[in-house]
């Protein structure tokens, strides 16, 4: 079998045994993202400090392997972060799947560069994003 | 007896030889690996028979049809017109007037749902099944929120065959007008009993309609020996081009229905007050047609008649019982699917792998299978899956490639648990 | 001075030889002669680059689209979309969410007609011209007749000129939801004022609708410009394939309309109580599209840019100023059609020699016009003919074979008198 | 131009100086054949006799040259003839425009065999003998 650089071993580690995932205890915010296509679907539960960065952030996801990783490396990374670095991080993702080429400073989200040879599952990877971004935004609103 | 084995299987795979070499694309890579496709059953490949009757029409013989008077405008016409004709064998139909082109199976049935639909009353019944494909599904919810008919729906049984009983009892309260029914599942490859089908529909006062988007692929209909009143195919499938589907009924069913779209040549009269319509099938082809789509179908079927019904149901056989067996030995995958009479379409899953990586993962091996709901939810929600895994074969699908799908599989689950 | 001109003449004719070089078709024998070919309204001839473009995706990178999670189909899925920004440049869209596939105008007017007019109520009006193809006659006809709108026919000129005043008129009270006309007429070559009819349409509450099927492949559309809110054109008029065509309507039109067929990936999600649709175009696109045929216009497309539409503009103009004063010299022969504004589409008669005998004899000769009612018979009594003859011009179309058809038909009516 | 032996000098002057033309007066049958796609239209008048050979017949056609043509030329041939020999003279002329080879017999008729090369015509040299064929029937049926 090919030897594979998309399913690396964070990929498929956090997958397996995600570190972020359950409900969050008295949670401020609560965010929802789905794929009805595939039947992926994240559900997320945050706090944020009152500079607006995120203080804590647990996901739930039921999908594949790359949605399930990516929720969880999202929610290790954003945690502490302005909303302008976390909107960075964000771009600097999407650069990564669509080009291949990882921006510097994306750390181990660069594990999905691969998919720019995927292309049909980059929605995957940026599911729980979408969902995190409308989240923040929903909110900012109120 | 040895000898005559070995010669046999000689045959077998000298013809399957040759008949991969008509099929161009099947010597692409894909990611550096050989192309393994095993996903027919979306989109079959085209020989070059088809792209090369296309190519040729384009390149020596093309001009509008029907109503033009000069050489080039006759001979198209009559390339065109000769398909009819092919069908009509094809499908074992008693007349030519009975073949109706359309884009696609889709629109086929949508076809039948706004037409014929128009005919049937609130309370009147249509009665599908729990497998349907979205195409055989949603034309008849649409024509439910339009007009008052009812929806019915016939389940499948735990091992994916239609549930007869329950056919039956949906027949009995004599409301039923229309049965629309899949004559083979494009998930769980399972092919339905269709003559059976029909003939308790017609007890039961109700038309009947195939779905043989799938079947026709495998093995010879006959709608005649069916006792059916409707049925389509769609070209892509039949190793033809895309852009063009077939719908089959009744002479008398289609002189009685009205016309779906409107248009040029559908017609045979026309004032600002009142139009009168062309007789059947023209009524039901407005504006110039997939005139080259349709000679590249003629192709397909000439192409698919060549290697002949007999050699394909037995390659598909063989095939299938090959697969079943190599897959059910790779560890924790399980066969959605297992009626009596089923075709080259298996649908599984793996462990909790989900099937989207399965999907990725084959892909970087060169095997193209299809993951998802494959267009039928409701039968996913009754299988009580959010998706899954399908390998399906065509005329060029060897069983080595099965053979390299299952070991590929057994390495990919390796990878995750 | 006289040497630019030679020069340029040179060059016209130059690029012209390359055009035609493009086009295999045009080397064709008919009846022994060679093809003189005069229809390009009712459908062009086809370049190698779509030939090849069609024939190299069946041969390295076809599969079913949108749903699969493999190379093969993701490659196709994106020379499919690639094609709708495509189209979104060619016709000035604002989004390629505007741009729906169809088979052809025929189903693109339909579509219009089914989805958008089930939101008009009884006692509201369409309005159309009384030049218009069957295709944006007929299918208002039936919803008509359906629903119980009011269809209102705008009158043209003895000149073949929409008459605008009329125009005025119908629109005056107020209860006209949707004016449909032709952007140029497939019998007079009229080009109508589309910008001016979209004006008076909105100040009087109404959409409005072109019919580009004859006008997009002689002038740049660009349907903002225009202020349209519906433009259809189809692909085989456009040098690119059957079975492909397009419907553009504004964003928030198209999201108001309900869907018109049913089927796969047209859904977001379906279950047998209630579906839910997908965002638009996809809602309109039920079942395996038109794929080839779509990378074919795209081919068709690119072709065109390539030559450009000044040259395209320049061409066509010239050539019917040559054909219009070449036909009035031939005895007895009285073009049909004199609007101030008109392309490369002639009508004509000749004394009473029946327009049928003429395309034969025509025929005979190699060349390729159309006779009869060109899917426009209420226009056809309003201008007191039975039949005409037509001849019309693409881009490959050379002043000598103009010549040649009116030397012909000089000879032609020598037969007759 | 190319030398024609579709229309030849029979066919044309039949077209423009039929001479069996015009209402037959008290006619006992009537026919009409048309063809909505090209609006040809051909109008018969008709007497037979007790043996059911046609009498007369005169026809008014508003359509092309082999539409006319084939009119006259039908309206002299089939005076006087056996319905048999009628049917006969309607299926050589269609042996003649589908091979182009015109069975003996067919005289005059035989002019039409070239259409076999112009297919979407040869339903305007048929069209009057539909409605010949059609009108004679009905009057058996009757
Ligand atoms: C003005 C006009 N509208 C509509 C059509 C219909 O086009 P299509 O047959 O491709 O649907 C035509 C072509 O015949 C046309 O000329
Ligand atoms: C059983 C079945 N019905 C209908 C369809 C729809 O076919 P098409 O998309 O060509 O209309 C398919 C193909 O996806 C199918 O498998």
């Amino acid at each position: 079998m090919t030897q594979d650089d998309l399913y690396r071993t964070v990929v498929l580690e956090r997958a397996r045994t995600p570190r972020y995932s359950g409900p969050l205890a008295g949670a401020q915010m609560q965010g929802e993202g789905s794929n009805p296509l595939c039947g992926d679907r994240v559900r997320l539960q945050a706090n944020v400090d009152v500079q607006g960065r995120v203080a804590a952030l647990r996901h739930e996801t039921r999908g594949c392997a790359i949605c399930a990783a990516s929720a969880d490396l999202m929610a290790e990374r954003v945690v502490g972060q302005e909303p302008a670095r976390v909107s960075q991080l964000h771009a600097d993702l999407v650069t990564a799947v669509e080009t291949g080429i990882a921006p510097e400073g994306l750390g181990e989200l660069s594990a999905f560069a691969p998919l720019h040879r995927h292309r049909s599952r980059i929605r995957c990877a940026m599911l729980p994003w979408s969902a995190l971004i409308e989240m923040l935004n929903d909110d900012k609103d109120r | 007896m040895m000898d005559q084995t070995v010669a046999s299987r000689t045959d077998v795979a000298g013809s399957l030889r040759r008949i991969r070499a008509d099929f161009p694309i099947l010597s692409q890579k894909v990611h550096g690996r050989d192309l393994v496709f095993l996903d027919s059953a979306a989109s079959a490949q085209k020989p070059r028979q088809v792209i090369d009757a296309m190519a040729d029409t384009m390149r020596t013989q093309y001009a509008n049809i029907h109503r033009g008077l000069y050489w080039m405008s006759e001979r198209t016409t009559e390339a065109y017109e000769a398909v009819r004709d092919q069908v009509a064998a094809f499908l074992g139909a008693s007349a030519r007037e009975e073949i109706v082109f359309t884009r696609n199976s889709t629109e086929a049935i949508n076809l039948v749902a706004h037409s014929f639909g128009s005919l049937l009353k609130p309370g009147q019944v249509v009665l599908v099944s729990e497998m349907e494909h979205h195409a055989n599904l949603v034309p008849w919810q649409m024509l439910r929120d339009r007009t008052g008919v009812e929806l019915r729906v016939t389940p499948v049984t735990d091992d994916g065959a239609l549930d007869m009983d329950a056919l039956a009892r949906n027949l009995s309260d004599g409301r039923v007008a229309l049965v629309a029914i899949t004559h083979m599942s494009n998930v769980l490859g399972t092919i339905t009993d269709a003559r059976a089908i029909a003939d308790m529909a017609h007890a039961a006062g109700a038309k009947v309609l195939f779905d043989g988007s799938q079947l026709a692929v495998h093995r010879r209909v006959d709608v005649r020996a069916l006792d059916a009143d409707f049925y389509v195919v769609t070209g892509h499938k039949l190793y033809g081009p895309t852009g063009i589907g077939v719908l089959w009924a009744r002479r008398e069913i289609l002189d009685a229905m009205p016309p779906f779209l409107g248009g040029g040549d559908m017609i045979s009269t026309v004032s600002f007050e009142r139009s009168t319509w062309a007789s059947v099938p023209h009524k039901f082809e407005a504006g110039t047609p997939a005139i080259i789509e349709t000679i590249g179908l003629g192709a397909a079927l000439a192409y698919i008649e060549s290697i002949g019904f007999d050699a394909i149901g037995a390659h598909e056989e063989a095939l299938t019982t090959h697969a079943l067996q190599a897959l059910g030995n790779v560890s924790g995958l399980k066969v959605i699917g297992t009626a009596p009479d089923r075709g080259g379409v298996i649908s599984f899953t793996m462990d909790d792998v989900h099937p989207h990586d399965i999907a990725t993962l084959l892909d970087r091996n060169g095997i193209a299978v299809r993951a998802g709901h494959h267009c039928a939810e409701p039968l996913m929600h009754r299988l009580g899956v959010s998706a899954t895994a399908r390998a399906s074969f065509g005329i060029y699908t060897t069983p080595e490639e099965i053979d390299f799908l299952a070991a590929t599989l057994e390495q990919i689950r390796g990878f995750f648990v």
